[in-house]
């Protein structure tokens, strides 16, 4: 069953459509990785997705069910958790704080919410090291690694990551992918926005967006065989 | 006037009773234009409502000013002792112009109209200004001063106005700011060409509006205020303007005296607000509570005008001085910011004009039990007893009962209505002015008597004290005489 | 807005065909287009019309010359004031308009020049034009140096320096008595030929004249456009060079000037001024005024500050009163003071947040955006309902 | 009254700190409105004075009783709180911070336009103590009960204002000032938050309005210039404590009144005019200029 089905998603900032139309679907448990370049519409996608922007016209039907005008609280709460580009980490609290805050649309079980932070300490072991220190002194791949971190404290089905290797050596954006493969494989469905084509070895499932339209789709088998190149000259 | 009410704030605005300065406009405030058709005919004797004690004390009927022969007999009187009858007043030997019957006939030695300054007087009308502060620093209470403003000549005006003349009275809210107090006498004088001014509350307001009229030769009337100001003219230096009752100054004996009768050989302070114009005051004071008190004057200081987080440290001092007796001469809510913080009981003793003071008594109490302050009008338990006034006041305010506000100017308008009466019908702002320093004595039975031998006709005081079972002034003494 | 590199941008009539850095600002889309419109004649006319009843209203009006209305000596002092208030409006347009700083402290420097032209006037015996340069050089001097200071400050920390310096001027400048009279005031006599309110009400105006030229010589100044280079992009204007500092200081020194120009004029005015005027209250309503007027539109804050004169003083309501009654048979004073209980001298008070916020979250440009297509129009421009739309009342800090 | 130098600073030491705690509790609300928003509050006085005239209201006019007017004063200063942030603060967020302030101080304004408006037949405006009693240190200075419970209240004010910074909510606070995108994302309702802390804010704000109106007779304007004028030592605390520390805050209140009444001393009684103004003014420049990241800062992070 599809977690996640967008039909016909129009957006745009005032009167500039940014996407056109867009339609898919990601299915449940799967790595599903949005390709592109820059401004070709693929963080615009994941924000309206998660709430932050509202879109012109389509829909988001997340379980089967449309969120309609929801906003960004009540989706964390029904399962869509997005680690936002440029990490946005709270520069001036502690890792701890910053996942304690992750888990705010869990904040009435405290044990909950430390068996929750167990776990995700348990991908990232490096964090699990600077609990008590400032997230605003981290390094940029350890801060990556807190957006993904505090993200996943809210036990989401779905989880978004916008642009997790901008910024970082390939080995650190190696370390990161890994970590996200390990969250699908626990069983959390992982939408992955990169404009970097190392991320597809990862992938059960590949979309390629050019100028606020998808233009391939490539799933299973399909992903390995994806000529990115081609996809992003657009031929 | 030691009793300012103060607050912090400058009103951002003007005058209340605006409206009425634009010929076009229709509509009318309730304070400003009193004037009323019908009414008794003739002469008005400013009689008939003495107030027992005031009689008995002044030991002299009422001296009714002007032609006031026929007079008509039908003043209610308050009291019962009053001097009721027409003749009564109307032969009283203290009338200035003696004459009897007619009412026709000017003040022998009057000028003609026909040679002064009849600015805003008409066959008909005479235009009267008052100022008072209903907004801003140390307003009275505006509903409290609107209705107290024009009851007198209201009254005045049913029974056919003075000397056929109905009074016209506007009113000016002046802030509390002596520089809109002198903006609402321009206005008065220069804009609505009113023929007299009449200073309602306020020290530094009067004093402001008091040189500008003497400077457009506008005659000027109030209670008796501060003397002097430093760097400029004494008042009494100034041509047009007269003091209703003692000044402060004047009242130093009286502070004195009391103390010496309350709390003789105990230790006392004397408390003034760093006002320049009570530089004077406050020298007197000292000097005459040293005279009386000798090494027992434990404390003397000049406070903020707007005393409010100095007051614990005032207080501190003054119980620290170990004083029983407090000579006060500050704004109202000074007092009140003080006595909320004393540790030690005291008793406060002050001059002045009192406006509003049972507001203080309302407010302050226990705080101010027993305080006693010289005042130009009694205390509403007189008042009270005085039925013209009150029935003059329902009769202007639809039936609600007076306070000490309405006393306040009801005494100071009734005092002016019979000078204006003892001009006679040759009213001329000279005729008008020569008149009070010709007529030996005006005796309204609100006001002490008055004798103008200088700028300052006040003769006496009365002495109310704070009663806090009833929470407000009582008369404890009229007519005390320095 | 191109940085101010041509030299000969100083000169006077390099740039007497090019729009002032204001229609700049509240009319972006005209240029070009404009450029080319002429008015018909019959538009001619009705422009003409219009500036002859402007005139009208500012010149003859308050002096009853061609009315069918009598004014009295009150009215017209009114008609000072608010002449007197634009002049601190165009002040403090200049900081927060100009500069985006903010002055809760302007009271002070408007008190400080009433008293020091008085204390000129009466104490030393000097003339009165005399007092008022000094008044308006020593305002120059204290804002400069309280800019001074305040340039090792950021924005917000300077609102509190002022807010201070206010209460100090308040509490302990205005309370010694040799300068401010004590609590009776301080004399404050006119020069003999304006002592009519009539002549005074002219001196106002001239004096408010030559502020309006001086303001509009500041915009198109090379400072003037440095600081709306430094508004538009603070970063840009100063990799361009432009000394951020230096012009905001010039900006505080002319706020000062008028500032103490206007004190002057305040005093001899009142010609009896008490420090009881100069209270945080009046500090706020000046900023308020100049916000309702419009940021940067010289002609929205004349208009928003005399707008705050008249309402404090009640003399709008007395002329709007005869047209409320009778043609909406409607007594706004009766309403006012009678059903809803709110007395005429604090109309100003209440109403005037109301209309700053509205100002700041509705309409940001205030007075100056609503009339602004009259003014274009009336300057011969097309009439354009949309001239001058502003989307926020940009008070930036220039140097955040 | 000639005291010895040592006792007139004894007294004045004594009085400016149980006036600082006034000071205090306003400073504590401006540092958790600019922590929270980031907005520089000069309504956070008015929120006391508008709160001091609602529980006078109940008390005089309406005649409830103490514990009820006192709610109901604290009520009223948390509505205008929760308005302020309603109709002024949430449609400018995304102004300037100057325009902002400039919101905020039409706010205190239009608060005071109403207290003149609804209050001016009142001439004297005075609300009983909490207790009427007091008593004398050694030194001679009185300390009434009123002032030693407004100390009390600060203090556990403060100390709750510490636990709940600790909380999940007092986290989502700063949260959301640090991170506004990142606070939606991970379910933050931003706009509840902020709503959270003017209503916090405002109730600080009514606190010092109602403890400190008994202290002397009150007016329009009070707590912001008025008798006990205290947005401007409210702000010097605030920014003593570098506008972010809860305990700096604390601090600086105290110290603000401290100085200020040094005014007091005989020294300058005398000779200054309105001394307390002037060092006020002089203090604030020196710690601007020398010290403009304040003093009692404290761990700034996250208290």
């Amino acid at each position: 069953m599809a977690i996640l089905e967008i039909k016909d998603l129009v957006v745009g900032y005032g009167a500039f459509p940014v996407l056109h139309g867009i339609d898919f679907v990601v299915e449940e448990g799967e790595v599903c990785v949005l390709l592109g370049l820059n401004g070709a519409g693929k963080t615009t996608t994941v924000t309206t997705i998660a709430g932050l922007l509202r879109p012109t016209s389509g829909q988001v039907l997340f379980e089967g069910s449309p969120l309609g005008r929801k906003p960004p609280s009540s989706r964390v709460k029904s399962g869509i958790s997005l680690s936002p580009e440029g990490r946005r980490v709270f520069p001036r609290m502690t890792v701890g704080q910053n996942l304690k805050l992750g888990a705010w649309s869990q904040r009435r079980s405290p044990a909950l919410v430390k068996r929750q932070m167990k776990l995700v300490l348990d991908y990232f072991p490096r964090l699990a090291e600077r609990e008590h220190q400032i997230a605003g002194t981290l390094s940029g791949g350890e801060q990556q690694m807190l957006a993904v971190a505090r993200a996943m404290m809210s036990n989401p089905k779905l989880l978004i990551i916008d642009e997790a290797s901008l910024g970082l050596s390939p080995t650190l954006a190696r370390v990161v992918w890994e970590a996200t493969a390990r969250i699908a494989s626990d069983g959390t469905t992982v939408l992955m926005v990169e404009q970097n084509a190392g991320a597809l070895p990862f992938a059960d499932r590949a979309l390629v967006m050019e100028k606020g339209t998808l233009i391939r789709t490539a799933v299973g088998e399909d992903v390995k065989n994806l000529d990115v190149r081609a996809a992003y000259l657009g031929a | 006037m030691t009793m300012m009410i103060t607050r912090k704030f400058q009103a951002v605005a003007l005058a209340a009773a605006i409206t009425l300065t634009v010929p076009a406009c229709g509509q009318k405030s309730g304070v400003a234009s009193q004037v009323v058709v019908g009414g008794v005919p003739g002469q008005v004797a400013a009689d008939g409502s003495i107030v027992p004690g005031t009689t008995a004390a002044d030991g002299s009927a009422v001296g009714v000013p002007g032609a006031t022969g026929g007079v008509t007999g039908g003043t209610p009187t308050g009291g019962g002792s009053t001097t009721g009858g027409g003749s009564t007043t109307g032969g009283s030997k203290t009338t200035p112009s003696g004459t009897g019957g007619g009412g026709e006939a000017p003040p022998a030695t009057a000028p003609r109209s026909g040679g002064g300054d009849t600015t805003g007087v008409t066959d008909t009308t005479i235009k009267v200004g008052i100022h008072a502060p209903v907004t801003g620093a140390a307003a009275i209470p505006q509903q409290s001063f609107e209705k107290a403003v024009g009851v007198y000549f209201d009254m005045v005006n049913k029974k056919g106005g003075i000397n056929g003349r109905k009074v016209e009275v506007k009113f000016e809210d002046d802030q509390f700011r002596p520089d809109t107090a002198r903006a609402r006498c321009k206005k008065f004088a220069e804009q609505d060409k009113v023929f007299l001014i009449i200073g309602g509350a306020g020290a530094d307001q009067i004093d402001a509006c008091a040189r500008y009229a003497a400077s457009a030769s506008v005659p000027y009337l109030s209670a008796g205020v501060h003397e002097t100001r430093p760097g400029q003219a004494p008042l009494s230096s100034l041509s047009t303007y007269f003091a209703l009752s003692l000044t402060y100054e004047q009242q130093t004996p009286l502070l004195a005296r009391t103390y010496k009768a309350s709390y003789n050989g105990q230790k006392v302070a004397v408390i003034t607000a760093d006002n320049d114009s009570l530089d004077n005051f406050h020298g007197k004071a000292v000097g005459a509570i040293k005279a009386a008190a000798g090494s027992n004057l434990a404390y003397e200081r000049r406070i903020p005008k707007n005393t409010t987080s100095d007051a614990p440290g005032i207080a501190g001092e003054i119980c620290r001085s170990g004083a029983k007796a407090v000579v006060w001469n500050a704004s109202p809510s000074s007092l009140l910011n003080v006595a909320k913080v004393l540790t030690c009981k005291v008793g406060f003793i002050g001059p002045g004009l009192t406006n509003g003071l049972n507001i203080v008594a309302e407010v302050g109490c226990d705080n101010i039990a027993n305080a006693r302050f010289y005042s130009p009008f009694p205390g509403m338990d007189v008042m009270r007893r005085n039925a013209e006034f009150v029935n003059a006041y329902k009769a202007s305010n639809g039936g609600s009962a007076p306070d000490d506000l309405g006393a306040a100017i009801y005494g100071v308008e009734s005092l002016v209505g019979m000078i204006l009466a003892a001009t006679g019908k040759d009213l001329s702002r000279e005729s008008f002015m020569a008149t009070i320093g010709k007529v030996k004595q005006f005796n309204n039975g609100i006001y002490p008597p008055t004798n103008f031998s200088s700028r300052f006709g006040g003769t006496a005081m009365h002495l109310l004290r704070a009663d806090c079972s009833k929470s407000e002034f009582v008369t404890e003494k009229v007519n005390v005489r320095p | 807005m191109s940085a101010p590199t041509s030299p000969s941008s100083e000169a006077p009539d390099a740039t007497l065909d090019l729009p002032t850095v204001e229609e700049e600002l509240w009319s972006a889309p005209e240029d070009a287009e404009s450029e080319r419109f002429r008015p018909s004649r019959a538009g001619w006319f009705a422009r003409g019309a219009l500036w002859a009843v402007l005139a009208w209203f500012v010149l003859a009006f308050p002096v009853n010359f061609l009315s069918p209305f009598t004014l009295g000596v009150s009215d017209v002092s009114a008609a000072s004031e608010a002449a007197i208030f634009a002049i601190v409006g165009l002040s403090l347009n200049v900081l927060l308009g100009y500069a985006g700083q903010i002055s809760l402290g302007h009271q002070a420097f408007v008190g400080i020049g009433a008293f020091t032209s008085a204390y000129v006037v009466v104490n030393l015996d000097l003339a009165f034009w005399f007092a008022v340069a000094v008044a308006s050089t020593l305002g120059l001097v204290q804002a400069a140096v309280l800019g001074a200071i305040s340039l090792r400050l950021t924005g917000l920390y300077f609102a509190l320096v002022t807010l201070a310096f206010g209460s100090f001027a308040q509490q302990t400048i205005f309370a010694i008595p040799k300068l401010t009279g004590g609590e009776g005031g301080k004399e404050a006599p006119r020069p003999a030929l304006f002592d009519s309110d009539y002549r005074y009400y002219f001196l106002c105006l001239a004096f408010l004249a030559v502020v309006l030229f001086l303001d509009w010589r500041l915009t198109r100044s090379k400072a003037g456009r440095a600081l709306m280079a430094l508004r538009e992009n603070p970063r840009v204007a100063s990799s361009y060079g432009i000394n951020v500092k230096a012009y905001t200081l010039i900006a505080f020194a002319v706020s000062g000037l008028f500032a103490g120009l206007a004190g002057a004029l305040m005093a001899h005015h009142d010609e009896v001024i008490v420090a009881q005027k100069f209270g945080f209250n009046l500090a706020l309503l000046f900023v308020l005024m100049t916000v309702v007027g419009g940021l940067r539109s010289r002609s929205g804050v004349v208009i928003g500050s005399a707008f705050f004169a008249l309402l404090g003083s009640g003399h709008l309501l007395e002329l709007l009163e005869p047209l409320t009654t009778n043609v909406f048979r409607f007594s706004l004073h009766d309403f006012l003071t009678g059903t809803i209980g709110l007395p005429i001298e604090f109309v100003a008070l209440v109403v005037g947040p109301i209309l700053l916020l509205l100002t700041i979250t509705k309409y940001p440009g205030g007075i100056g955006q609503q009339i602004a297509p009259i003014r274009e129009w009336m300057l011969g421009h097309r009439f354009d309902i949309h001239a001058g739309k502003v989307k926020e009342v940009e008070v930036d800090d220039v140097r955040a | 009254m000639n005291l010895p130098l040592y006792e007139q600073l004894a007294i004045a030491l004594t009085a400016g700190v149980l006036r600082g705690a006034v000071y205090a509790l306003v400073a504590l609300g401006i540092v958790l409105v600019f922590r929270g928003s980031g907005v520089f509050n000069f309504a956070q006085a008015e929120f006391g004075t508008t709160g001091l005239f609602a529980a006078y209201w109940a008390l005089t006019v309406q005649g409830w009783s103490y514990p009820v007017s006192f709610a109901f004063g604290m009520a009223v200063a948390i509505a205008l709180g929760l308005l302020t942030e309603r109709l002024v603060i949430h449609p400018l967020r995304d102004s300037s911070r100057v325009t902002l302030l400039v919101g905020t101080a039409g706010v205190a304004l239009a608060a005071i336009g109403l207290q003149f408006w609804l209050f001016n037949e009142t001439l004297v405006m005075s609300m009983p103590k909490i207790h009427d009693g007091y008593f004398t240190t050694p030194w001679g200075a009185i300390v009434t009960m009123q002032e030693l419970i407004t100390l009390g209240v600060l203090a556990g004010g403060a100390a709750l204002l510490a636990l709940f910074f600790r909380s999940p909510s007092g986290l989502a606070i700063q949260a959301a000032q640090q991170e506004r995108v990142a606070s939606e994302l991970v379910g933050i309702s931003v706009r509840r938050v902020s709503m959270l802390t003017w209503g916090i804010a405002a109730a600080l704000g009514g606190l010092a309005g109602i403890l400190a109106g008994p202290y002397l007779t009150f007016s329009a304007g009070f707590l912001s210039f008025g008798a006990v004028g205290s947005l401007l030592p409210g702000f010097m605390a605030a920014v003593l404590a570098g506008m972010r520390s809860m305990p700096g805050a604390v601090a600086g209140g105290l110290l603000v009144g401290a100085i200020e009444q040094l005014s007091s001393l005989e020294v300058f009684a005398e000779s200054i005019p309105g001394a307390g103004a002037m060092i006020l003014f002089v203090f604030l420049l020196v710690v601007l200029l020398v010290r403009p990241q304040g003093i009692f800062v404290g761990r700034a992070v996250t208290a």
